[in-house]
């Protein structure tokens, strides 16, 4: 089980660099709670501009796991022809599940596929939903005992726009009672994480905001880390 | 800056929050309700009793008549919600773009009626050709630019005093509008989600209207607000078990822009210049160009993501019909019932025609008739 | 042949014992109960909240709304009446005039909801120049031939390709082509007492839709059947001491053509040529044309016989206003209760204005909105 | 009082020859009830083209009075100059009333003059009203006692039309309970006179029917008239 409540972090493999990546995952080691391990994509849809950026960066991307709990996120449009090479990449990788965010909007009729790969490669179900969702869709998802449901609170990562996403966490959390609820995109701030525990979510994860820093600074980068885990502990 | 940050600096801030909102059910504004009692909200449903007797069939039909409303057509239903969300961000302009002028009509009386200033840029071809809605928007009181104009840099950049204009370089000019000064905002009157829900409030009256529940309920789709509005809160009653579960859900299209019978299921942009974010659809691809002669509306490329995503699992089944067929299906209609239906509604007409030949006796068809004609009678010309 | 007697060659039958009945109630068929029903009767009697706001006198303002009706304006309550009565005298076909279109739209719907072939003779210059309701009776299945034709001996007589046509021509015509053939009858859209008397349908709805008693009750006046329609009902309860004793009633009209309160109470002939019967009538002569820059309607040149002898009693009120003054009153309306209303109907706007004005805090005024103008534009542009 | 059911006609004076209206008038004694005699008029606006001709066609009037109840019958609008003129020739007569068929149609605010000038010369009120009529206006007339109320039952002499007289007959029966009702406009038949009293009137009136005979031949129109006070006779 994740810890509650939880900090996670994307990552980029091997971003910004072989190097800075491999010192940021050794500097979070106690410090995050779970990770998100991007693959680098040709279209990552769901990104904002700066992560989107950052796919383009990546040369050669790093498989380095970090010792918490970590779960592959890449997109299942890209992995669509052979989408068990991707599980199985996770399972050799000791990665706990694989996320896919275009899954349920953009191939629903796939998430028979989805559960059967994860149950095959000994897998758990992660699932991303964006801040509008059936709620018949949400109540079938927490029913399948997933490790976590994360919910985008925006349309795009790092984009933060005027909606009410404390609501939509709570709608999430009345669905799903007793799923681990991971909120995410355009969390930049202590104060913004511990508003979306308050509101419901179990677990919060930072992207653009701890990528931002890392590309200037590694140590600056955990220094925001810390203050966020910190704003989680005092709840 | 991204597409999407874009928007949290064009548009009205609670249509962004309604845009994303988890909520089941969004209450309509006290000032909204008030604006579409005065405007003939509800709007009648009626039973087509001359148009049963043409056909023989001994199937039952209804239809819910958008076309009360002073613009003439169900346009006003998302235009003053969107108004009044503007005026709740304190704007006192509101901008847009216009084609043939069904939606610049309805954000100028949108805007009338909250004490509103409304800029409207109109495709040049459209403003030369489409004189009466022009004239109805100044007399609305707004200001109509012809696009491209002389008024922003977009339009500058395109304009010759020949210019057809088009709709993307008219949402580049109400956007850059928007964005050159202050207290004002953009009004899009396409396939955004919150203008889907804007409309349910046709289907929300209809539900409580229908003395039956009907075998099935047709609409036409340009985007699919008026589809969404009329069908979604029956299919969302279907969907959660609480009605409607006989009801089967058929969206008519022009066969001359087929994105939900022969289109992609894709991401495009919903504009044709790629100024908005792009959105997953059926969609012919944002540059598509219907044929030159096609008169009778629905021209629009792609269909809202939510309708797609109901298309793709198979809860809403599309047809298409040509631009004949339904002009047929129209005056079938105005010498049976009286109404002269607007080109576009008369697609769901044509559509009703076919399945009230194929259901069998007893059946019940509600279809949503969208607008009235009287300012299209270019269309019946052209076809009579 | 007497004029008189040619009347019961070319009337419903029903029409001329209409004409002539001392009953105070003569009931609606069933039939016609039902046509009214199904195109949207009772029409809405709507408070002008926006339009009290912008006025600020603490006048409250009621107004019925024809418009609603699918050919926009109250000429159809007639038009149905009169077509179920020519169907009821064996007729196949029925035949009308018209100069701008209204009438031939009216009798155009009215015939095709009856199963009854319509063909009207259109003054030829409206023939050219409004396109749109030529379209729409076409479209409603009537045959429409620009007047002076060449189908009949009075339209030979004046054929030319360039002849602008007059009402009078076409009225000729339509009568000698009723005479012409079998099972065919003429119906009259204008001020013979009969289509009064089916207007009152208006005024009915209206006395049971008011919630409070006004303290003038106001519509505008070209022949008279709008006026009648709305105000008759009320000045009968008012006459009999049952009711609307406070109420005054107040007949608006063109300056452009205004017999009430310029013309003379004489005998005269209700058409430009001579056709029909005299009648007794204010009016301007049988032969007057309005000033040519006139865009705004009520150009007709005497009051029908019953409202001219109220007005001669001192029952009815005239007023007249120029069309400047009209106009400007429709744009006010349009933007602050959504409506574009008819020019015609703008006239009773624009006397409401100034009632609204002159009457105590707290009085109650209610008008007649017999017709939206969504098909005239031209006299918005022209206007604006 | 006027005898029920009583036969009226219409003579215009003088018409259509000095020998032949005096033949009819003495032919008439003992056969008619009551006589409208008609002073030629230069517009008699409610007359249909027959009549109309007739009152071209008088030359030089005469005014021989029958010796059964007589009513001078003219038009307010040719007397309005000097209206006692038309009072006094009446009286002079020996009328017992003046008939003014558009004395309530086109001058409603004479009504007043009217009953004055009545009462000024001895004479009784008689008043006409139209098949469509203003119902208080009918009882204000019934109050004033007259000698009778006479309704013409269609928009012109002479000329029929598909009208149900009978009921407008009826309704002002209703109106007018005591009052001596005449009928008249079209009475071209012994039956349509029967059914108008049928109806409620007291008596009709024959015009047009029999100046088209009296025009041919006195005898052919005084054996018409004999039928038609047969049909009364025999109610």
């Amino acid at each position: 089980m994740l810890r509650r409540p939880g900090l996670g972090v994307y990552l980029l493999a091997g971003w910004p660099s072989e190097k800075t990546y491999r010192e940021a995952v050794a500097g979070m080691d106690g410090l995050v709670d779970f990770f998100e391990l991007g693959i680098p994509s040709p279209n990552p849809k769901y990104d904002g501009p700066f992560i989107r950026r950052a796919h383009r960066e990546v040369s050669a991307p790093v498989w380095d796991k970090p010792s918490a709990p970590t779960y592959l996120m890449g997109y299942w449009e890209d992995a669509r022809g052979r989408p068990a090479d991707l599980f199985e990449r996770a399972a050799s990788l000791g990665a706990r599940g694989v996320l896919l965010p275009d899954l349920l909007i953009d191939f629903p009729e796939e998430l028979d596929t989805y559960l059967k790969l994860t149950r095959e490669y000994g897998l758990a179900p992660v699932f991303f939903l964006p801040s509008k969702f059936p709620y018949a869709l949400a109540k079938r998802l927490a029913a399948s005992k997933p490790d976590f449901i994360y919910i985008g609170l925006y349309a795009a990562t790092g984009i933060e726009l005027p909606v009410y996403v404390e609501r939509n966490v709570k709608i999430l959390r009345e669905l799903a009672p007793d799923v681990y609820i991971v909120a995410g995109f355009a969390v930049d701030s202590p104060a913004k994480a511990a508003k979306l525990v308050r509101a419901g979510a179990d677990g919060i994860v930072v992207g653009t905001a701890f990528m931002r820093r890392l590309q200037k600074d590694v140590r600056e980068a955990l220094a925001f880390l810390a203050e966020v885990k910190k704003a989680l502990l005092d709840l | 800056e991204s597409r999407i940050g874009l928007l949290t600096r064009i548009l009205p801030s609670a249509l962004i929050d309604q845009e994303f909102s988890a909520e089941r059910w969004i209450t309509v504004p006290e000032e909204v309700r008030d604006a579409y009692r005065r405007v003939g909200r509800p709007t009648p449903l009626l039973r087509a009793e001359g148009l049963e007797r043409a056909l023989g069939t001994g199937v039952r039909i209804y239809y819910k008549y958008e076309g009360v409303l002073p613009v003439g057509s169900h346009k006003l239903n998302t235009a003053l919600a969107q108004a009044y969300y503007a005026k709740a961000d304190g704007a006192v302009e509101v901008a847009t773009e216009t084609g043939a002028g069904q939606w610049g009509m309805a954000v100028s009386l949108a805007a009338a009626l909250f004490g509103l200033k409304a800029v409207v840029f109109m495709t040049r071809s459209s403003y030369n050709s489409k004189r009466q809605r022009l004239t109805f928007m100044r007399t609305y009181g707004a200001t109509v630019y012809p696009s491209p104009s002389e008024v922003t840099e977009a339009g500058r950049r395109h304009y010759r005093p020949d210019h057809p204009g088009s709709l993307g370089i008219a949402i580049s000019e109400a956007v850059e509008y928007v964005l050159s000064g202050e207290k004002r905002r953009y009004l899009p009157g396409s396939v955004l989600e919150f203008v889907l829900m804007h409309q349910t409030v046709i289907g929300l009256e209809a539900v409580r209207q229908l003395p039956e529940e009907p075998d099935a309920a047709v609409a036409c789709v340009g985007g699919g607000s008026n589809f969404a509005g009329f069908t979604y809160p029956m299919i969302g009653m279907k969907l959660r078990g609480e009605g409607f579960d006989k009801t089967r859900f058929v969206a008519v299209e022009a066969e001359a822009a087929p994105k939900l019978t022969k289109g992609e299921y894709k991401y495009d942009f919903p504009d044709a210049v790629g100024i908005l974010p792009m959105i997953k659809m059926y969609t012919l691809g944002h540059d598509y160009v219907p044929p030159p002669v096609h008169a009778a509306g629905l021209r629009y490329h792609g269909a809202a993501p939510s309708l797609s995503l109901l298309r793709k699992l198979g809860i809403v089944e599309p047809l298409s019909y040509p631009q004949e067929e339904v002009m047929k299906a129209a005056v079938l209609f105005a010498r049976t019932e009286g109404i002269v239906p607007a080109p576009e509604s008369a697609h769901a007409i044509r559509a009703v025609l076919d399945l009230a030949k194929k259901l069998p006796r007893g059946s019940v068809i509600a279809f949503n008739l969208s607008g009235h004609g009287l300012l299209d009678s270019d269309a019946y010309e052209k076809f009579l």
